[in-house]
């Protein structure tokens, strides 16, 4: 991976971290309601995989904060009007909190409230992708607690004998809600059941943006080129609680804050490039203040937005 | 011009007149390549390939999630679900997702998905495989659903429903699949939400549909002479052709109501709510609905009968709100 | 004696007291352990053990699946679906394994199972998050379901669903969980299918549940001089007290159901079918249902507000069907 | 295996084939209705397997045949009243063709008509046991395409990390109906699952009843110790029609007559004990006679039964 990449990946994380601490300033000042779920710690992944994606493919996020859609490119202050629940968000108003926001021309295809609904949903598209003979990868981002609906059984057989060009990225944060991993899941890792399916299973260390590039890179090669699905396992850690307000009194103070010390993205990926980047404190303190003022601004013009009519409860029931 | 031919080869003449017309059309299921358990794929994977007609594992979440995901992006998907029953096992996919996935993504997709599920009793298919679950869509905005009762009712229904930009669930009914009927020549289509008059008549306004329609004519048959039925077939339930039934309910004032399903939390007590509602004072006597009693549908097609819905059970309810009623022998 | 308590710690004491009584007696969900998402569970895996009081993968086909095994084979499991919405994932072992299990095996098991799943809207869960399903269950012959709307009543509907040797679905309300009432001391039940009238009066009925019983009383206060309200909670819907809003019916004359579902396919219609069959000679004017709107919940909280039904809503609905309306200021 | 154990699972084997032809003649004689799933080519699973089980055990059967039950010891003639809709069955008149039939007292927990549900029941049924502290193990039965629901994956994970005492039981015969194995799962083994879910997975030739015996020996055992699940995969054959009636044109003549011919468990047992039994053919003989007045004892009594009233179909709606 090049400067210019690791830099560009850096840029991303910090943009998704800045992007929700924006958001978070607005939950304060009481203009958010519903729930949001803290991506901070699990950047790296989701910034990390979306890069590898080719403009054309569709994606499937998680609800694990909002790094997958500012990742992908959506408009900032389109994310920020989704959960303003304004007419300028991509829901045009009617979502807010745990959204389902999307964004077609991206790809984005949106997310299924009830966890796991999406895994048959991606293969779907891909299906699709194939009948229109369109070169599509999907990625369908989910949590390690999600693995265990039946739909991803389904699903992961279907992408697996149908041999379709989907990558399963599983961000394992060891938790869901407050169970663990460890005592919800029967394996110690997902990424050991990607052979009951016919597919390789990778494991990589979500905290190294770079490595979760370079594995979602070649999953999505192989994917395109007909080698069918891929199982991702990114190891990574949920900084907060589950949503905002959770205290996550079920955890381990000083594990959480060693995590918080040691695994953090955004300093994993600043200490790579003081490393291997010249310039680096340069480039770091630029991209820092550049994202600063976009996230700003992105907050402004959310602000500016307007609150849906009465009448728009009506609307899109039926094409 | 019109041919005669069966309710089960009006469907697979609406599958392959679809797929041939539109490329982005196909159609999956358990069993579809070899034509499916009902034979509604019969030939259609020889004409149009495995690519477009194909097999499923046995996975009915996947079938109607996967269906979601293709319309979302670009196809229109048909997908077979073996029994009706099985909508529950797809429940969150059909009632959460297919119907939702617009209105809660504001608008930016539509879903223009066609989900098969064959309902009803047919003797001795037992409580997961006999039954008609379409009240449990009535509460499902963003789904269409449709009974067809006719060859030309499913031909023309479900060739609208590919076409139709929304999810359309479609439940033929397994004890209609030979009937015969004549159906049009040509592109046949029958708009969604409109009703049929299937037999206009003047005393009673007989609402029914799907395999109540034919026991409905048999019902107004046999008593030609003493009551007037009208017939009134609103070919499924969501959107809902009131109009219609209020329009036959003015004209009659007496409203039987005859659907498979249970009467109890069964569809018909959406449509008795709303004549109530809007129609009352042209309400010579209460609505009656028949339907299925409030139990699981026993596996022994010997018991199975007495559960079913008959036309004598019409008849003793449209007799009952006529004031003709002798002595009717009511179920319980 | 009694005590105020919230509804939430009347759910805790119920299955406190349940697991404290009966060692056949379980609590298994997502996040169980630790209290689980609602608190309900709060402090009783340290009291009971990690074996009686447990958590569960995210897997709710598993959560009401095994609860049906368990409970045909000697213990009384108490599940919990975070959501109510979430029934649609489990649907097939709700609606076709626990309610139906002992009908089609002929009687040999009975399955004393609880599913705990709170419903309703609280602003800003969104489409699949806040939904009331009763309706749904209607037509699942085998199962009752019930909707808590006081403290009392959680406590000891909960209590008694537990001992009740057969499937049980109860919906706590998301939007009562913090509201306090008097609860009886001691071994507090409540009967299943009793309907309690909530607030007795003369001009109107209104036949509400759950969370719209407090808003049917702060109705009653505010028409109270004008109109004289008599409130009817069924408590649930299977078994439904017919009796009891009969009763108050025949008495009143006029009717308006209110409940947080939609009104289309709600599971108010079929409260009105058969007050409209049964008692059509008492009512002086047509039923009136309160409830959502046709569309899928906003997730915008901002919007949800108007999508699910208000005191206003109810007030407008009695002013409607006792001729007093002047020109009620109505949705859609 | 000791000669008196070979016996008896050719004895059982027998009696499950000839029970079904007798249910044949029935059916010919137009006194069953609804639909049967011939058992015929998976005798020697599910009478292996069931001779494994101890009295207390629990058994949740599929529906390929009837096997299980007789097997399992139910009275023959209860399973024919089940089919001939009669009071005297199991299920007092209401089951009939792909039966609910239920036997409590050898612990027959019934079946789920929509294929997969019962893997769940299982699973609680493996937990009432564990609360009870009932030393109970559980035989879930199961085709290979119905592996393919998420009900597998939901109930595997949770007997893996609970330990439960389950023994997954898969009757791969390469059919699901018309669907062949290899075109519905993405690996080429059921058996392979198994590490996903932390069991063993076993390959077992199911037409060798006793080696099916003695793989789900094994895997009692070390369900009953505290070892927990097992998934055991038993290669079988499907003789006839998914159902009766079923033509099964999609299936290869060829192979389907040297299934029949090479691969029958009658014959494969009788051949090993001819092999290794003295006086062999006389018991053979013997057992033959024996099954065959059983089972004619069984379709007389069952005959003579009475069909329900009308009421009956009120009965047992609520306890
Ligand atoms: C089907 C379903 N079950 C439960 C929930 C409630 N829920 C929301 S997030 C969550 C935890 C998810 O854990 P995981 O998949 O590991 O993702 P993480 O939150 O750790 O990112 C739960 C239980 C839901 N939304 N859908
Ligand atoms: C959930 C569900 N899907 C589909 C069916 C219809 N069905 C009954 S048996 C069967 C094939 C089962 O194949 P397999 O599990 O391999 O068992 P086999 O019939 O080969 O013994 C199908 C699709 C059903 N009953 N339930
Ligand atoms: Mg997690
Ligand atoms: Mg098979």
């Amino acid at each position: 991976m090049n400067e210019r990449q690791l830099l560009g990946l850096y840029e991303g994380i910090l943009r998704c971290m800045l992007w929700e601490q924006g958001l978070m300033s607005m939950q304060a000042e009481g203009r958010i309601s519903g729930f949001y779920h803290s991506g901070r710690g699990q950047e790296g992944v989701q910034v990390g995989a979306i890069a590898a994606m080719a403009p054309q493919d569709y994606l499937l996020y998680a609800h694990r904060g909002c790094g997958y859609m500012i990742a992908r490119g959506m408009p900032m202050e389109v994310v920020y009007s989704d959960f303003l629940g304004m007419m300028e968000g991509s829901t045009r108003g009617i979502g807010a909190g745990i959204v389902h926001i999307a964004w077609p021309s991206l790809g984005i295809l949106g997310q299924s409230g009830t966890l796991g609904g999406s895994f048959t949903i991606a293969v779907g598209a891909a299906l699709s992708a194939r009948i229109r003979k369109e070169n599509k990868v999907v990625v369908c981002f989910f949590g390690d607690g999600t693995a265990n609906r039946g739909t991803f059984h389904e699903a992961a057989n279907a992408a697996g004998v149908w041999k379709l060009p989907i990558v399963w990225l599983c961000e394992n944060n060891g938790w869901a809600v407050s169970t663990t991993f460890k005592e919800s899941c029967a394996v110690s890792s997902i990424a050991e059941r990607a052979a009951g399916y016919g597919m390789p299973g990778v494991v990589v260390d979500g905290q190294d943006s770079a490595a979760v590039h370079e594995a979602t890179r070649v999953a999505i090669e192989r994917a395109r080129s007909g080698g069918g699905p891929t199982l991702i396992e990114a190891l990574t850690c949920r900084f907060r609680g589950h949503y905002e307000g959770d205290a996550q009194e079920y955890r381990d103070r000083g594990e959480l804050d060693r995590q918080r010390k040691d695994r953090d993205p955004v300093e994993i990926m600043a200490a790579r490039i003081r490393s291997s980047v010249p310039n680096a404190e340069k480039e770091l303190e630029a991209i820092s203040e550049r994202v600063k003022s976009e996230v700003a601004g992105a907050a402004e013009k959310a602000k500016s937005g307007t609150m849906p009519p009465r009448s728009r409860i009506y609307d899109y029931v039926y094409a | 011009m019109a041919r005669a031919i069966t309710y089960s080869e009006a469907l697979t003449e609406a599958l392959a007149e679809e797929l041939d017309r539109d490329p982005t059309v196909f159609f999956m299921g358990e069993d579809i390549g070899y034509g499916g358990v009902f034979g509604f794929a019969h030939g259609l994977q020889k004409r149009f390939g495995a690519e477009r007609v194909f097999n499923t594992p046995i996975s009915e979440t996947l079938i109607v999630g996967a269906g979601v995901g293709a319309a979302i992006t670009g196809t229109r998907p048909v997908v077979e679900l073996q029994f009706a029953d099985f909508v529950a096992i797809a429940m969150d996919e059909i009632y959460n997702k297919a119907a939702k996935w617009r209105y809660m993504h504001g608008g930016q997709f539509s879903v223009p998905l066609v989900i098969l599920a064959p309902e009803g009793a047919i003797g001795g298919a037992g409580p997961e495989h006999s039954q008609c679950p379409e009240a449990l869509f009535w509460s499902a905005p963003g789904l269409y659903v449709l009974t067809p009762s006719s060859p030309a009712d499913m031909k023309g229904l479900l060739k609208s429903a590919i076409r139709d930009p929304n999810p359309v669930l479609i439940m033929p009914h397994k004890a209609l699949l030979n009937t015969s009927g004549e159906v049009p020549d040509g592109d046949h289509l029958v708009p969604l939400g409109q009703a049929a008059v299937c037999r206009a008549g003047s005393d009673v306004t007989v609402v029914a549909w799907s395999a109540m329609v034919p026991k409905a004519l048999e019902a107004a048959r046999q008593l030609k002479g003493e009551i007037d039925l009208e017939v009134v077939d609103p070919r499924g339930i969501r959107p809902f052709d009131f109009e219609a039934v209020l329009t036959s309910v003015r004209k009659t004032g007496r409203l039987v109501i005859a659907h498979e399903a249970s009467v109890v939390g069964g569809p018909g007590a959406e449509v008795a709510a709303v004549v109530a509602e809007k129609a009352i004072l042209h309400l010579e006597a209460p609505i009656r609905r028949i339907g299925a009693a409030d139990i699981p549908i026993p596996q022994s097609s010997f018991l199975e009968r007495w559960v079913i819905p008959q036309v004598d059970d019409i008849i003793n309810a449209v007799r009952e709100t006529s004031g003709k009623a002798v002595s009717a022998a009511k179920l319980a």
